[in-house]
């Protein structure tokens, strides 16, 4: 039932629940912001494996859940973590050693696939990518399509416009509904009945939510149901999408939040380095991920001081003046 | 007038780039020299441009220069905080998406402007791997004018493109209408050597301006492709101007440009 | 160009300069709520006439259009206007004595081929209505459609789906896109730029600006650009979009604006039964729309009293406890 | 034991509406009796039921009784306020769209459950046009359950229809899967003589429920069509319980009552 009054529970109690080895999944955020990162680390810590990962433009939730071996499909548009890694690392190793199978689409198809699951029809339609590789190359094989009922027997599809010229197009690309097992986003508040509250860019985070069998929320602020009630224009997610609710602070660290904190440029050049020698990235995974029992705990390694250095100005939302580098 | 200035080749590509963005455009930033290029345009010569981003953030008021776009600067004191659907919308859509210009990067051009941003080598089992698409392809298949940046090397402009991610012309002359797409893809390459636009008739490349002190040859010897040269002029080089607004009120802390 | 500075500009001069005898409109709000009315009146007033309307659900604008003559054609989910007007008057008697053309759709369709205009697509796909008579009974002719560029040739066209039976849909409807030549919105907030806050539902308002040519806004308050980027969360419409700007201060009466004034439901009334009789009608249409000059002096006959009446609790954002007869 | 209380037809036809709720739905509210069937669920048999709008809103406080899906009242402290596309998407989305039950009007319905809301008369030039579609068609094709409210007259319960304006079973068997749509349409229908339901095999309607003091003779004689009444049985009358909520706590204001 979506509508139980009290979702809430422990994360990790969240994770065992919905995702399982061989899991649909999607993760909210958009490159170096408001990814799901607790959860991520979670699931590492959890070895839960064989994920298909359907992601826009993820960057650092990303790149830890192929790093650590989770992911074995993937459907993409763009991996990248801003100034530390203009083509996520580990992504990048794994596409290059052929540990993982992948398919490109660009952001709109992404997000519109989403958008589909989340209006239950087949498909939506757009005027990108005509004459692109994007739709010649098939990166799941005919023979998996078929072989696998949670993966669509065609990319895409390419019609001529049934309504002559109408809006000026000849042809039109339809591409195909995407509907996740689960997806795990992060906000800054939630209720216990999972309605929740995103500040700033909403990104594809909506559309992947209602696109989805089950969701869990992470969320910076547990609040009571009339907080939100009281504004009901800023609560893009009602409850009854939501299947859990964590309450987990900093949950999206080392990617930022709108209003809390900024991403963490020091941690995230800190990963990138790491991830691109196998040993290194194994001290690292060692000592943030495997080696902590929870987000708190890796929040305790972080240390006072690097949080402290990218906490939010109350006015802008992020940390003014932040060394970027 | 202003005599000529020093200036590194990352200042002379913003500068060129932010001299093609009109008032009244809306201008779509990719990240990293993207992103300086429209706030150099905003403050030198196009004060009405609008910035806007795929992440779905409208005329944001940019205090400091986002690094991504995804970066919180970009969420504080915009018109409107919507979404990805809603920010490739307002491109696909002629009526706002006539308006706006693209600025995007590559790792991969070709004489016609198409872009890779995918991969080296065969895409199923690549060489190098890039970041993909994101907003690249849809951008250069719906609005109107887009300006490429590129580091001018002979393995990035290219005969033959490893993957063709981005659609310009296509295979030229009117293949880009015959696969159904609205006119539009890359209009203008800057790169660390000069300026290049495409002919309106075939769609192939051509050089439109060297930067001061660059010879035709080096362009030539740096381009794997047959390009025209014979209407190139020597680029205006930045101005004082130009300079001082780029480096003191675009990028104080120096992000990009170092 | 979209982003000049300032839109803002009398009424009377956005009506007369972007509606034309002819257009094709659509105009915001959902049966008795935010339908913008002085824009309304001052079509009426400016005798334009030949109008194509878009309409998903409109009642209280819709039906003083349909009454003053100015529509001649008309794409329409429902006509209807709460307790006052199950089905509205005028619509039906000129649907009745063949006085309009018109062709029905559902609100979802309608929500829909707004949507694919705002979208720059030229249909978007639905499962409504599979096995309906809103596919096969089209209300304008196939030679009118021939005859007429800005009508599309199909009413809407039904697809095997092309990914197999994935989601589970065999078959597919699409609507056409609509791209109106103006849409008139009434909103509670906006600046000098065109940039808008709508305060409670959207209804398809946001669709309808976003698919539009020109759009014209008339506002509760005009704001300091300032005030409304201080949230831009809350700013649905950015100035990119508008046209003209015009402030007028219950501009949406006799229909509701929540947060500052309820429907009038007595004036509903009133309008239901004057549209019955041709006589009564053109008495109503005489005092309140032909015999003033603007929206100040129609609301001016309407009185202290009935405004006060139905001025809404800050708390609620409705009228309490208001009488609705 | 509550004995048996006086009531209206309107009154009893709003039980039997919210009768059919369940703990957990998602209640989509149409206007008038609809809602007030829903607020009786609600405060009644199923507190967790969630009444929501085709205009946008999701578990609204609904402080007063709503006369129309675009009253303002319906836009106090509702979990979230969005759009008509947002709110329809819910529905036509089976992972949601199969919690929600619809209640609906009409002015006429067939034996497969199919009904008009359009016009009495041809199409093009009817005699009566009625309102239109407006969601009825969309929540006819996506939603599992339908509870359709009608007045039990022979014009209304017709053989066929002027014009089919939301599907129901089509025409029985397994035309609605045939045309392509999942399962649903109208499963109940609520008039002030009884309660009717479909044959799962057929798609035919039959009579369920007759209301005390209500024959079978008036019924048959109120249908056009044939229907089997051979499994009807007595409706248990609305309990004091059930009034007394009904008419105190839902209605007032006796708006939809009187």
């Amino acid at each position: 039932m979506t509508n139980r009054l009290n979702k809430v529970m422990p994360l990790e109690q969240a994770i065992e629940q919905y995702v399982k080895t061989g899991s649909h999944i999607s993760i909210g955020g958009f490159t170096l912001n408001r990814n799901p990162m607790a959860a991520v680390y979670e699931i590492i810590r959890q070895k839960i494996c064989n994920l298909h990962l359907y992601a826009h433009s993820n960057g650092t939730g990303l790149d830890e859940l192929i790093g650590a071996g989770c992911v074995s499909k993937l459907e993409i548009a763009y991996a990248g973590n801003g100034k530390a890694a203009p083509t996520c690392i580990r992504f990048a190793r794994a596409a290059q050693n052929n540990e993982i199978l992948f398919e490109d689409y660009s952001n709109y198809m992404m997000s519109l696939r989403f958008m589909a699951g989340a209006m239950g029809v087949p498909f939506l339609p757009t005027l990108s990518g005509l004459g692109s590789d994007i739709l010649t190359k098939w990166g799941f094989s005919k023979s998996l399509r078929k072989s696998d009922p949670k993966i669509v027997d065609n990319k895409l599809a390419v019609i001529d416009n049934p309504f002559g010229n109408w809006t000026g197009a000849s042809k039109v690309v339809l591409v195909p509904a995407i509907n996740p097992d689960i997806t795990i986003i992060h906000v800054q508040k939630a209720d216990a009945m999972g309605t929740c509250s995103i500040q700033g860019l909403a990104f594809a985070d909506i559309e992947q939510v209602k696109a989805s069998k089950h969701v869990i929320i992470t969320c910076e602020k547990l609040v009571n149901k009339e907080e939100l009630r009281q504004n009901p224009d800023l609560n893009q997610i009602p409850f009854i999408h939501v299947s859990a609710v964590c309450h987990v602070p900093m949950g999206a660290y080392p990617s930022a939040v709108f209003g809390h904190y900024d991403y963490d440029s020091q941690y995230l050049r800190k990963f990138t380095i790491a991830a691109k020698s196998p040993d290194e990235f194994r001290k690292y995974q060692e000592k943030y991920i495997y080696g902590v029992k929870d987000h708190k705990a890796f929040l305790n390694i972080i240390g006072r001081e690097r949080i402290d250095a990218i906490t939010a100005d109350p006015r802008t939302g992020y940390s003014v003046n932040m060394k970027r580098d | 007038m202003n005599k000529v200035q020093p200036y590194t080749p990352r200042e002379i590509m913003a500068i060129m780039a932010a001299r093609e963005i009109r008032n009244g455009d809306i201008v779509f930033s990719g990240t990293g020299i993207s992103m300086l290029a429209a706030m150099a345009a905003k403050n030198i010569n196009a004060p009405d441009s609008v910035i806007f981003f795929e992440t779905g953030a409208m005329d944001s008021l940019l205090e400091e220069l986002p690094l991504a776009v995804a970066d919180p600067r970009i969420m504080y004191w915009s018109a409107a905080n919507s979404r990805l659907t809603d920010a490739f919308a307002t491109m696909q859509n002629p009526i706002t998406g006539n308006k706006v210009i693209a600025i995007l990067g590559a790792a991969q051009i070709d004489q016609y402007g198409n872009l890779n941003t995918t991969c080296i080598g065969d895409y199923f089992s690549p060489e190098i791997r890039f970041s993909g698409s994101g907003g690249g392809c849809d951008v250069a298949s719906f609005v109107p004018r887009c300006i490429a940046f590129m580091q001018h090397e002979k393995r990035k402009f290219v005969k033959k493109l490893d993957y063709l991610t981005s659609p310009g012309q296509l295979e030229g002359n009117n293949s880009r209408q015959a696969a159904g797409l609205r006119p539009g893809g890359v209009s203008l390459v800057v790169t660390n050597l000069g300026v290049m636009r495409f002919d309106k008739n075939n769609g192939r490349m051509y050089l439109d301006k060297f930067y001061p002190g660059i010879s035709l040859k080096k362009i030539y010897e740096n381009t794997e492709f047959d390009m025209d040269v014979s209407k190139a002029t020597q680029a205006d080089p930045p101005t004082k101007t130009e300079l001082k607004i780029l480096r003191e009120e675009c990028d104080p802390q120096r992000l990009i440009l170092d």
